[in-house]
């Protein structure tokens, strides 16, 4: 069965010339690059360019790149870093309903630990709203952390705007931009953007590493203590082939980008529209514009998610969804609800993400096949029923 | 994560559909938690010489429905009532432990369907 | 130049094989363990048998065994987790003052923030005194942190008497044992270790992944926070190649813990009888017996750290050093202080560390040549005039 993999937001394949780049790293360059013997001078040379490719993406210094983990790690750093450092300054935190859990659920850690956090509310596009951002901005806020991208809707925040609010008040202006890297435009500087999360395997690098964007004069506690690497702000023997890879990944990136996005966009309203003229009672959720390029989000009543994504499965279709079910936890996605979906509704969503490699024919075959399953699973619906009786 | 007995159920679901002259019929859950179960019941001689559901649910709720429905078709409402998920669960070669309420909800809508029998032939 | 590679403390190169575990990682097999298509249930599967590899190694159960991102991360983790978990229960920590520096840096972190730490200090072999220790416990005590093995002089702590007095006094016992791990047996039960700090790439495995071991039932605080990965207790999608690769790595070392000791001992105990006889004015650093299989640590007087590297590296052998001149830092080496050197000693230490890949004739090559070295650099040493005009 051929594959179809629609979940470029969960995580991309590596790409093949970000791995050719990589290999060499593993067994022949494979020395310490805190070392000063030519092994590690190899290696040391190696991750920054590595540091000066991700830079030039974002139009970042060099200097301002500290690699991570992962996207998981730049937030966890960047909200805790901050928090911390800042804390006898000041002990509240702005942030969104709808950001994701490395982002809420260390906001929420704080709280357990003296701070206070803000989440602001968001439209029925996902969009915060900038007055209410203003409107909570107190003498205590330390940092502002509102995402550039949703993973879930695509929708994509008014980031400069933002970044200027924070600039006029002299807060730290944070923003995971984990989905937002590679498929739209990025400047910090123009953006006022302080502290900016990423993550490798979003954009064709490999997973395990990320890094988070400081601007030059911010100040922030590291979060891995221990030894001098990256400038003595994040401890721990270089990933050396991982970021070779993200760096690698990140160069690919900046010189395909409006190609990418272009393409993307087109395949990506073809799908939409394609879903929306074929099957019965479904909405699209985010924002139609201002919404990344590979995003599509829809929900699809009567259905439930993992049922839907299943049986996507079963035809080789690779799928995500924002239903409870899927998630193990009781409630369906919160970025679902905060948009004002009810619950029923938000069980039925389906994410179809594409991206380099998904092809005109993927699409078509989506737009064939989904309509026959949501039949299926319909059919056996007892909410369906209602519906077909006509007495909903 | 499922096993294939999941999968080949949540695939062909047994007994899917409605019975027109039911003289059981129940619903349980609700939708909030994504999870909505019908059951209906054709009793003659206090033997269930028919069944069939409907569900809005994942594989797991999905599976549980149809296997239930074949674990109890032509049993005597005793035999029925005494059917657990923990049974049902086994008769499936186990479900995930975070799949485990799905199960519930079929040993639930069973009952609910047979008391809905009952209440209708004032037993 | 043939390269001769004496610094597998610092890191080791890919095992062949196990590179070649992780390469359908990356392209075909990419999928998101988290997600429930088959994409995804392949790249689950890799996981937990990775997981159950490391397990095996260290006599844990596989549910025990959580990914990080490194040894470093590891140990923020284990310490920092207990510390904010139990904060409410006692603020003191003990450890000693040859810890890596991802123990010590975290410990002095806390410090600013309300807790206590005692850093015992060690004999001149490198040894806690189990006394000390007990003593140093007070009723606000709540974890004990002592590395498995030292990574500059290569001594191995007691391990297995320091875990009982921690179960008497009803403390956790973390033990940083990233030098340790596929150097020695390692049973974290019978050693009553209830947290373990693990490094892939110390064990032939890639950089950038590592591993805590947390006892059932031991309480702590997650330290990346965000998806429910990793039993929710460590945010972030998996590095799905770089776990199979660490679990491949561990795989092989089980196998072959045995020979790999037995031979490392040989050719170690070759050099380091090599160079006490060939060279003067020279002390070994460390217990003789007690030591990792793969560590030679000396002190040769009147020579500075980094030249000895820099001369080494011109002839194609790398190695490494507790030289301030080499870590950038004005003082040398926390350990060698630690165990008395004076610092005109601790400049002129050389670590030699050797590995898998170690042949006999790269032993002798370095007997052979390291006294040459050490002639060329004493002439122009100021210090050794004296010494050879009898007057020191
Ligand atoms: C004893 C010890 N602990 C911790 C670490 C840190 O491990 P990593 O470099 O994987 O973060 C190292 C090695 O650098 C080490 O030797
Ligand atoms: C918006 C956003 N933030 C953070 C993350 C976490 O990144 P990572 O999985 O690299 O830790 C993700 C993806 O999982 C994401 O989509
Ligand atoms: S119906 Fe939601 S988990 Fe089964
Ligand atoms: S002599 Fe130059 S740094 Fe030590």
């Amino acid at each position: 069965m051929e594959r179809r993999y629609f979940d470029y937001a969960a995580t991309t394949p590596v790409d093949p010339g970000v791995l050719e780049e990589m290999l060499p790293y593993f067994k022949d360059s494979f020395g310490n690059p805190s070392s000063i013997y030519s092994y590690g001078r190899e290696a040391k040379k190696a991750v920054e360019e590595a540091r000066s490719k991700i830079a030039n993406l974002i139009g970042a210094d060099s200097k301002e790149i500290f690699f991570t983990a992962g996207g998981s790690e730049a937030d966890n750093w960047a909200i805790k870093g901050i928090a911390m450092k800042l804390k006898d300054k000041g002990n509240h935190i702005i942030t969104s309903k709808i950001e994701h859990h490395a982002v809420l659920h260390v906001c929420q850690y704080l709280e357990k630990h003296g701070f206070e956090v803000t989440y602001l509310p968001v439209d029925e596009n996902g969009f915060i709203n900038l007055k209410d951002l203003k409107n909570s901005i107190t003498n205590k806020t330390i940092l502002i952390s509102i995402m550039f991208a949703n993973n879930e809707i695509g929708t994509i925040q008014p980031v400069k705007e933002i970044g200027e609010i924070a600039k006029e008040h002299n807060i730290y202006f944070h923003t995971d931009a984990v989905q937002a890297l590679g498929n739209t435009k990025i400047n910090v500087n123009d953006m006022n953007i302080d502290l900016m999360s990423m993550s490798s395997h979003k954009i064709y690098g490999p997973k395990g590493v990320g890094a988070l964007y400081i601007k030059k004069g911010v100040k922030i506690d590291p979060f891995i203590h221990g030894g001098a690497q990256e400038r003595r702000k994040r401890a721990g023997t270089e990933n050396v082939p991982g970021i070779v890879g993200f760096g690698k990944a990140a160069e690919i990136a900046s010189n395909s980008l409006e190609e990418h996005i272009k393409r993307t966009v087109k395949l990506r309203d073809k799908l939409i529209t394609g879903i929306l003229e074929n099957i019965d009672y479904v909405r699209l959720n985010g924002d139609p514009i201002k919404r990344l390029p590979g995003n599509v989000n829809v929900s699809i009543e009567f259905v439930e998610g993992e049922a839907l994504l299943l049986n996507l499965d079963m035809i080789g279709v690779s799928a995500s969804s924002g239903s409870a079910c899927t998630s193990g936890s009781l409630d369906p996605s919160h970025v679902l609800l905060a948009i004002g979906l009810p619950h029923e509704i938000a069980h039925g969503s389906l994410r179809l993400t594409i991206g380099r490699y998904t092809k005109e024919k993927d699409i078509d075959y989506v737009i064939e096949e989904l309509p026959k399953i949501v039949d299926k699973l319909r059919a056996m619906s007892p909410l369906y029923e209602k519906v077909k009786g006509g007495d909903k | 994560m499922y096993s294939d007995k999941v999968m080949d159920h949540f695939a062909n679901p047994r007994n899917v559909g409605e019975i027109p002259d039911a003289n059981g019929v129940a619903q349980v859950g609700n939708a909030k938690c994504g999870d909505i179960m019908k059951m209906y019941l054709k009793v003659e001689d206090n033997i269930i010489k028919d069944i069939k559901f409907k569900t809005f649910g994942c594989a797991g709720a999905i599976s549980t429905s149809s296997i239930a429905t074949e674990m109890i078709k032509g049993k005597t409402l005793e035999e029925a009532e005494k059917l657990t998920n923990k049974a049902v669960i086994e008769a499936l070669d186990g479900l995930p432990d975070e799949k485990i309420h799905c199960s519930v909800l079929a040993e639930q809508a069973i009952k609910a369907a047979i008391d809905d029998y009952r209440k209708k032939n004032n037993q």
